[in-house]
């Protein structure tokens, strides 16, 4: 745990690893309190990467699955239920293109190949996609397509934040803030008040910050495709994929969100990212709130955008 | 993040889609819309301006009134709603006792000994069936009391639809007052009275386009009994004999309102005209406009003007020669011929469940404000300055 | 003194009707369910705050010769 | 013009104005008017009635300024939750013509089915409004099984039947 002051309080830096990303909490407060929050965010991360990842296979997710294979229905506990309440109104608002059934396209295109898949697999992996085919009556949950997945990857991380948080505040911790691989919740502003100071990675070079956001309140989600991208014939291809056509998205390089909650910043980010460069930008600029777009060539745009040209 | 001035749909649609998830971000901007049940508080500093230089026997320093406002309004049930309020009033200062004669015509008012404090409380509840719908009935009840006057109402309005554009309104109420003058004896006053009165009423409202609507109405009342006031003199010839007013009266009032939506500016126009008469000769003109502009993050601002003019009864005169063929006189200046000019501004803002509010009314009268001028002098006509805070609590 | 009562009651009660007859008279296109959203703003009340309408009312009837609204009249005070 | 006359006049406008005439309301039985609206918030996506066939549909036409509807849009919620999403889709139509109205209400008031925007009233006046609000429970073949003026909380345990009903109709046969 690194400690430096910034006011009355030390602020102390735990880093740790969940989720795939890297993630770390900053708290300023006395060192116990520190030492309580972090153990209290890490439990939290854990148990919800534990039961929602689709990268294990003894996660909630993979048994979801099985019970898709075996073409039961499953019964969901309340925060399951709620995490699928909220996607199926994001699907909705989406006209589709936010699906977390999505799961088997996310795996046909395995990043790491460095090889575009085959058209008949990727329409094979389409073909066991689509939200609205899903028989969703709380708390019943039937995928009736062997082979179909759920993929929460656009929620569980910013809910995961958002949830680290609150803990934070209820063990009463005051003034900090979670980041899970670049999806940030504030916890409280500093003690004299001032804001956090987010960077926002460059997504061609993930270790310099292209922008410095201030953060008082509320949460900032970052969606982009530089993490995990593959480059095939000199065209990128993210890890973003449009359910309805099947391939990732012709977007963004990446497009960063503030808003009261981690949540709702993941959710406004992935949108901006799944709408794609035309549509993508208005309806971020008609929703309201702080954003940030970088396009593939390193162009900022967005209401965030212009504080930071001048900095 | 401050205070979104305006939510877009589409954030709206998100933020509700996320609302099981994260209730504390929800919680704290919820937004509250308006909604009936509620519960209010009001403060009322109300005073008058003191006697018009001029000669005068007795303490020029007149009325004032604070007086504090409590409400209940909610909801019972799908269809029904319940208004419960008080009211309690603390009065003090002196007021207009009667007028004499000055040795060069002009008159002398003599007002009465500063009271200590006086006291009133009122209670009223009313009960409204189909509450929120064109087609409601409502039946209420008041009491008020203070130390020389008791007064029980009680009342009934009912709204029904006629057709699509038009919404009848009828209703009337009855009112019984106990009158118990203090110091009756050591001022030779009246010792006990009653007085009983009645009204009606009638209206038709009509919905003139989706932005417009106009009422017209017309309220009958009629009053008997004791109608004089216990505590003011008149001067007859020499002597000074008690105010005495004919113990019956029948008012007439005709009422046009008119409310015009803007929904470009977020604003509506509220316009009122009123025609009193009664057959103790007072024929009154009343005409009222008020603004109500709602302002980003919840501010609402309510400028409005009024302007009163009311004619003399026929018994009202500063003070009378001899008895002559009168059989009724008042000198109380509220029965003279004047006009009165009042500008008030309110203002409200909104944070959560709390409407914080307050405001302030400058009303002006005199007699050279009447329509078509003044008749007999009115010194005591009076002008006043009435402000006040509020504090509610939007409930559900 | 019952004649002069006659004749206002009658005069008012005549421009209550002639009103009512006018407005009723130039009926537009009805107003349908669906467009009524700026009619049910809360201030297009008849009266948006009725605890200050109280409170004016109350002080105008104290101070003026004249009283009269659409509604039930309300009770009386010693009000001097 | 005597009093009398003037009398007579007024009450034969008044007659006039309370007949006016109405659009023809749907009745039960009959087809439910096709329509395609903009989803709300959403002014490119666009869905329409007869994408819903083979489904019960519960259509709720609601406006953010009307009271009761506040009390419908959570028991609504629960009763969208309660049915199978395979025979049941709950869709509601706003009438209202601005769209800061609805995005408030709807984050006062967060429910998962969608809402339509039809800020002219054209799908109100084909399904002949008559009171704010109003709902209509089509079954699987399109047609009207059941319409409802305004709303009390305890009209949702009929609606629940109805919809109930016509669900069970089509596994009936």
């Amino acid at each position: 745990m690194v400690s430096a002051t910034h006011g009355s309080d030390e602020i102390h830096r735990i880093k740790f690893s969940s989720m795939g990303c890297p993630c770390e909490l900053q708290v300023e407060a006395d060192a116990q309190l520190a030492e309580r929050a972090a153990a209290v965010v890490q439990a939290e991360v854990d148990r919800l990467d534990r039961k929602y990842s689709h990268y294990r296979d003894d996660s909630f997710v993979a048994m979801i699955g099985a019970s898709a294979d075996a073409g039961e229905s499953i019964v969901v506990d309340n925060e399951t239920a709620d995490l699928l309440d909220f996607s199926a109104a994001l699907h909705a608002q989406s006209g589709g293109k936010f699906d977390i059934t999505a799961g088997a396209l996310t795996r046909v295109w395995d990043l790491q190949s460095d090889r575009v898949p085959e058209a008949s697999a990727i329409e094979h992996a389409r073909s066991r996609c689509g939200w609205q085919r899903v028989e969703w009556a709380r708390p019943n949950l039937r995928l009736p397509v062997p082979g179909m997945r759920l993929d929460l990857g656009g929620v569980v991380k910013e809910y995961a934040a958002d949830r680290a948080a609150v803990l934070c505040r209820q063990i009463g911790v005051e003034h900090g803030i979670v980041d899970l691989g670049g999806d940030l919740a504030v916890i409280g502003a500093h003690a004299d008040g001032s804001a956090w100071l987010a960077g926002i990675k460059a997504p061609r070079d993930t270790r310099q910050a292209i922008a410095q956001i201030e953060l008082a309140r509320g949460g900032l989600a970052t969606s982009g495709d530089y993490e995990r991208v593959m480059i095939v014939d000199g065209r990128r291809y993210s890890h973003i994929v449009d359910p309805l056509s099947g391939y990732p998205v012709a977007s963004f390089a990446s497009v960063s969100v503030v808003a009261d909650s981690c949540l709702i910043a993941g959710a406004a980010s992935t949108f901006g990212m799944l709408l794609g460069l035309d549509s993508g930008y208005a309806w971020l600029r008609d929703l309201g709130l702080p954003f940030l777009c970088i396009d593939a060539d390193g162009n900022a745009s967005g209401t965030l955008a212009r504080e930071n040209a001048e900095a | 993040m401050g205070a979104r001035p305006h939510l877009s749909p589409s954030l709206a649609a998100l933020m509700s889609a996320a609302a099981a998830l994260a209730p504390e971000a929800h919680a704290q901007t919820a937004t509250g819309a308006e909604t009936d049940s509620r519960v209010s508080y009001r403060f009322n500093d109300y005073s008058e301006d003191s006697l018009a230089p001029g000669p005068h026997l007795g303490d020029p320093e007149r009325y004032r009134v604070l007086s504090q406002q409590f409400q209940l309004a909610t909801r019972a049930g799908s269809e029904s709603a319940i208004d419960v309020s008080a009211t309690h009033e603390v009065m003090s200062g002196s007021s207009p006792w009667y007028l004499l004669r000055g040795p060069d015509n002009r008159p002398i008012q003599v007002m009465s000994g500063a009271t200590i404090q006086e006291h009133r409380n009122e209670v009223r509840a009313s009960w409204t069936q189909g509450a929120g719908t064109s087609s409601s009935t409502t039946w209420s009840a008041s009491y008020s009391q203070e130390r020389d006057y008791r007064a029980t109402a009680l009342g009934v309005e009912r709204s029904v639809p006629l057709g699509d554009a038009l919404t009848l309104g009828y209703g009337g109420s009855f009112s019984h007052d106990l009158i118990d003058p203090f110091e009756a004896e050591k001022y030779d006053r009246v010792r006990h009275e009653d007085k009983n009165s009645a009204s009606a009423f009638g209206s038709l409202a009509w919905v003139i386009d989706r932005a417009s609507v106009l009422q017209t109405g017309l309220q009958l009342n009629v009053e008997h009994g004791y109608l004089s006031d216990p505590y003011k003199l008149v001067s007859v010839g020499s002597s000074l004999v008690d105010d005495l007013r004919p113990d019956r009266r029948v008012q007439a009032a005709w009422l046009a309102r008119y409310r015009r939506a803007f929904s470009a500016a977020d604003a509506a126009l509220h316009v009122n005209y009123r025609y009193a008469q009664d057959n103790w000769g007072i024929v009154s003109h009343t005409v009222e406009a008020a603004w109500f502009q709602t302002l980003p993050s919840r501010w609402e601002l309510v400028p409005s003007l009024r302007y009163y003019s009311q004619q003399q009864a026929r018994f009202y005169a500063p003070y009378f020669v001899d008895a002559g063929s009168h059989n009724f006189y008042s000198s109380d200046y509220r029965l003279g011929t004047f006009g009165a000019l009042s500008a008030s501004f309110n203002l409200r803002k909104r944070i959560g469940k709390w409407e914080f509010s307050g405001g302030v009314e400058r009303y002006h009268a005199a007699t050279d404000y009447a329509l078509g001028g003044a008749d007999a002098v009115v010194p005591g006509v009076v002008s006043y300055t009435r402000a006040f805070i509020g504090l509610d609590y939007l409930l559900q | 003194m019952r004649n002069r009562i006659r004749v206002a009651a009658r005069r008012a009660a005549f421009l209550a009707v002639t009103g009512c007859a006018l407005l009723g008279g130039c009926a537009t296109t009805p107003v349908q369910p669906w467009e009524r959203g700026q009619l049910a703003r809360w201030d297009m009340r008849w009266d948006p705050d009725p605890l200050q309408g109280a409170m004016a009312g109350h002080t105008r009837f104290s101070k003026e010769g004249s009283s009269g609204e659409i509604g039930a009249a309300g009770g009386g005070c010693g009000c001097n | 013009m005597t009093m009398r006359k003037a009398m007579l006049h007024a009450i034969g406008i008044l007659l006039v104005l309370a007949t006016t005439a109405f659009a023809r309301a749907v009745d039960v039985g009959s087809p439910a008017p096709a329509f395609e609206l903009p989803v709300f918030a959403q002014k490119d996506k666009r869905m329409t009635l007869a994408e819903q066939r083979g489904k019960v549909v519960l259509l709720d036409f609601w406006a953010s300024w009307c009271g009761p509807c506040r009390q419908s849009f959570p028991l609504y919620e629960k009763l969208r939750s309660e049915m199978p999403a395979a025979d049941f889709t709950l869709l509601a139509i706003d009438l209202d013509e601005m769209t800061d109205g609805p995005a408030a209400f709807l984050y006062e008031h967060p429910v998962h089915y969608v809402s339509l925007a039809d800020p002219e009233g054209d799908v109100a006046k084909a399904y002949g409004l008559r009171g704010m609000p109003s709902s209509f429970v089509i079954d699987r073949d399109g047609i009207v099984r059941a319409k409802h003026m305004g709303f009390k909380p305890q009209d949702i345990d009929e609606l629940r039947k109805e919809i109930l009903e016509s669900i069970g109709a089509k596994n009936a046969q």
